[in-house]
């Protein structure tokens, strides 16, 4: 038993641990990153990636009661599915809307684009 | 350790005095009600920090508690609650002025229509 | 651990918060309010467990709700697809609209 | 640990509503306000309101933000640039009652000070200690919300039912005649209909919006109803109740018509029945009270309602919430279909 505890918390403090740094390179990237869609793909893998290992390594601290359990992975999964889905409908919204996907180069010295 | 102190009601008047200024010094309507809003949001957090309790936990009564477990003043919670509720119906209300008064004036700018009232 | 990936959490909202001030168009901004809302709902469940309550996990449940239902309006209502009628007529709507 | 978190939320919120103070494009600026209202959320939980956060995460970042959406795309998007950058006899104000409210504060107890006169007051203790023998719901918010308190939230549930009527007064009439109209976001074949020729067009681009959406909104609006579900009828046990429920299950109806156009979402709730609904969880309410009167207790007085004065109490919550979450579901539903159905209406009068 005592083992067992044991392995679930530093798992858990893994994950955890995996899931801060994952979403804290998300939260730098929307600084570094110089243009919409460079961005989008920084925020939308990461804001999926990051609460997964999170709840996961919650998850490990949960393990006497499966309410929380199931709790936790309705939330993972509700994530899951609305976190691409939401990006995937605002990149749509941006390309249509005529925000064009451009080079850094263009990006940092070229003209306007028109939409 | 060294708590808050009276750091959060001091947060509340600072919230509290920037609604009040936007409904003051703005006379874009809809930003008024977004200033109203702040302002509420800020009441509301000045009645649930009086609700805290160093130590306490939220008024859901623990299983098997025998007297221990402090709790958290559930009345201000209950207020609040309502009056969350309440206004967004207020909100709901203000907003349809603001969208009645668009449709007979075409502006929501406050000097604006009191200047076509004045024409009139 | 749990207060180390909170205050990471923290971080994050932080600098999330000044780029949606100072965001230049629209979708930025739509990008880090999603990406709060979910730092949110993470934010929830951490202080749950934090505070020993780990049973108040409806809560972040609403939170990832609310966020995702809040974007999809955003996006419909923000006039960007087919509202062109709309914007015309208020002429100012392109003024501090420099894209990225 | 959770001083720090209470610290530095509040911070942020002080500098979010700063953004909000100085934007003019009001479209970020409602945004904002969402990113605002989960932020007070957050601090609400951290100060063990566990209540207030999720009616706060269900009003303020749900239905407050669609309805702001909504208004500015039937107005103005943008607001008028100032004459000045600051005013200043607002600014003088503001930091006269600032100053005074300031002052005022020090004389308060201290944040989470045991010994308040809040925490200490007869009543708060009687709530707290007696409520399990008295009412029975762990819960407590619950307890005094639907039963200690009961007549004032018959109150509350009276003022938005009043709230809602005065929106459908001001807006469900009909239009002015000669203004300019263009269909609602959500009605591509209103826009047709008025907007006359060049709106078929945009007719196939407006109908299937994004196909991966429709399918995860097809996918996702059942479980959200059941989770609305649940938070009613589970809000004696945790957070939840009519309030939030109400709000929640509106907005799964409200995610159905963003994604695919107010035309099915109304085919299923019409505004017909959405005001019956109105007004039936209203008259719920008040007829829960007046048949405790019927057998015998005082208005709104649960434990006549069954055999056992606590099982009373359990059925009278349980209809009372049922009647508050109907009324609020109803009414957030109503006002965003208003809202949302509306259109652009130009301006009537030739400046």
């Amino acid at each position: 038993m005592g083992v067992t505890t044991l392995v679930l918390d530093v798992v858990g403090g893994l994950l955890l641990a995996a899931g801060s740094f994952v979403l804290l390179a998300a939260a730098v990237a929307i600084w570094r990153l110089p243009t919409f869609y460079t961005r989008i793909h920084a925020i939308s893998v990461n804001d999926t990636l990051g609460p997964g290992l999170i709840l996961l390594g919650l998850a490990c601290r949960a393990t006497h009661s499966w309410e929380i359990l199931v709790k936790l992975g309705l939330i993972l999964a509700f994530l899951l599915i609305t976190g691409p889905v939401s990006s995937h409908a605002l990149a749509k919204a941006a390309y249509r809307s005529g925000l064009e996907p451009r080079s850094y180069r263009r990006a940092k010295g070229g003209p306007p684009s028109t939409p | 350790m060294l708590g808050p102190g009276l750091y959060n009601y001091w947060m509340v008047i600072v919230l509290m005095m920037m609604g009040l200024y936007v409904l003051m010094a703005k006379g874009n309507m809809v930003k008024k009600v977004i200033g109203l809003n702040i302002f509420q949001v800020s009441v509301i957090m000045f009645y649930v920090t009086m609700a805290k309790v160093r130590g306490g936990t939220a008024p859901i009564l623990v299983p098997g508690d025998a007297g221990e477990v402090l709790y958290s003043n559930p009345v201000p919670h209950v207020l609040m609650l309502t009056a969350i509720v309440v206004g967004i119906a207020n909100t709901a209300l203000a907003l349809s002025l603001v969208v009645r008064i668009h449709e007979e004036f075409g502006s929501i700018e406050e000097d604006e229509v009191q200047k076509m009232e004045d024409h009139v | 651990m749990l207060s180390v990936s909170i205050l990471a959490i923290l971080i994050c909202m932080g600098l999330l918060i000044l780029r949606a001030i100072t965001g230049k168009t629209v979708f930025h901004r739509i990008l880090v309010i999603n990406s709060f809302g979910t730092k949110t709902v993470l934010l929830i469940a951490l202080l749950g467990f934090l505070s020993g309550r780990p049973d108040f996990l409806d809560l972040a449940l609403v939170y990832a709700l609310m966020n995702f239902v809040g974007t999809i309006a955003v996006l419909r209502f923000s006039g960007y697809g087919d509202l062109a009628s709309l914007d015309q007529n208020d002429a100012s709507a392109e003024e501090d609209f420099e894209w990225v | 640990m959770l001083n720090l978190v209470d610290v530095l939320l509040f911070f942020f919120l002080a500098v979010t509503a700063l953004g909000l103070v100085r934007l003019r494009d009001l479209f970020a600026a409602t945004m904002l306000l969402s990113l605002f209202s989960l932020l007070s959320a957050g601090l609400f939980i951290v100060m063990d309101a566990v209540d207030v956060a999720i009616t706060e995460a269900a009003v303020g970042a749900g239905i407050s933000t669609m309805l702001l959406l909504a208004t500015l795309a039937i107005t103005k998007r943008r607001e008028k640039a100032p004459r000045r950058e600051v005013e200043l006899v607002p600014l003088m104000v503001v930091l006269v009652v600032g100053g005074a409210l300031v002052w005022g504060t020090l004389e308060m107890p201290e944040y989470g000070d045991p010994d308040a006169p809040s925490q200490t007051s007869p009543m708060t203790r009687h709530f707290l200690e007696k409520s399990r023998d008295e009412v029975g719901a762990p819960n407590i918010v619950t307890s005094i919300l639907a039963s200690y308190r009961g007549y004032d939230t018959f109150g509350e549930a009276t003022v938005i039912f009043t709230a809602a009527v005065g929106a459908l007064m001001l807006l469900g009439g009909r239009r002015p005649k000669d203004a300019r109209l263009t269909g609602s976001v959500l009605q591509p074949h209103n826009r047709q209909s008025l907007a006359g020729a060049g709106a078929d067009e945009m007719q196939p681009k407006e109908l299937h919006l994004n196909r991966i959406l429709e399918v995860a909104t097809k996918s996702l609006v059942p479980f959200i109803m059941m989770f609305g579900l649940y938070v009613q009828f589970h809000g004696d046990y945790g957070p939840g109740g009519g309030f939030q429920a109400g709000v929640i299950f509106a907005t799964g109806v409200a995610l159905y018509a963003l994604v695919f156009g107010l035309t099915p979402a109304q085919r299923v709730l019409p505004p017909r029945l959405l005001e019956a609904l109105l007004a039936l969880g209203v008259f719920l309410f008040g007829a829960i009270g007046l048949w405790t009167m019927v057998l015998g207790g005082n208005f709104l007085e649960y434990g006549v309602l069954s055999d056992g004065p606590l099982h009373g109490q359990h059925l009278g919550i349980l209809l009372v919430e049922l009647a508050v979450g109907i009324t609020v579901a109803a009414v957030m539903l109503a006002l965003f279909f208003l809202f949302a159905g509306r259109g652009f209406c130009g301006p009537q009068r030739k400046r």
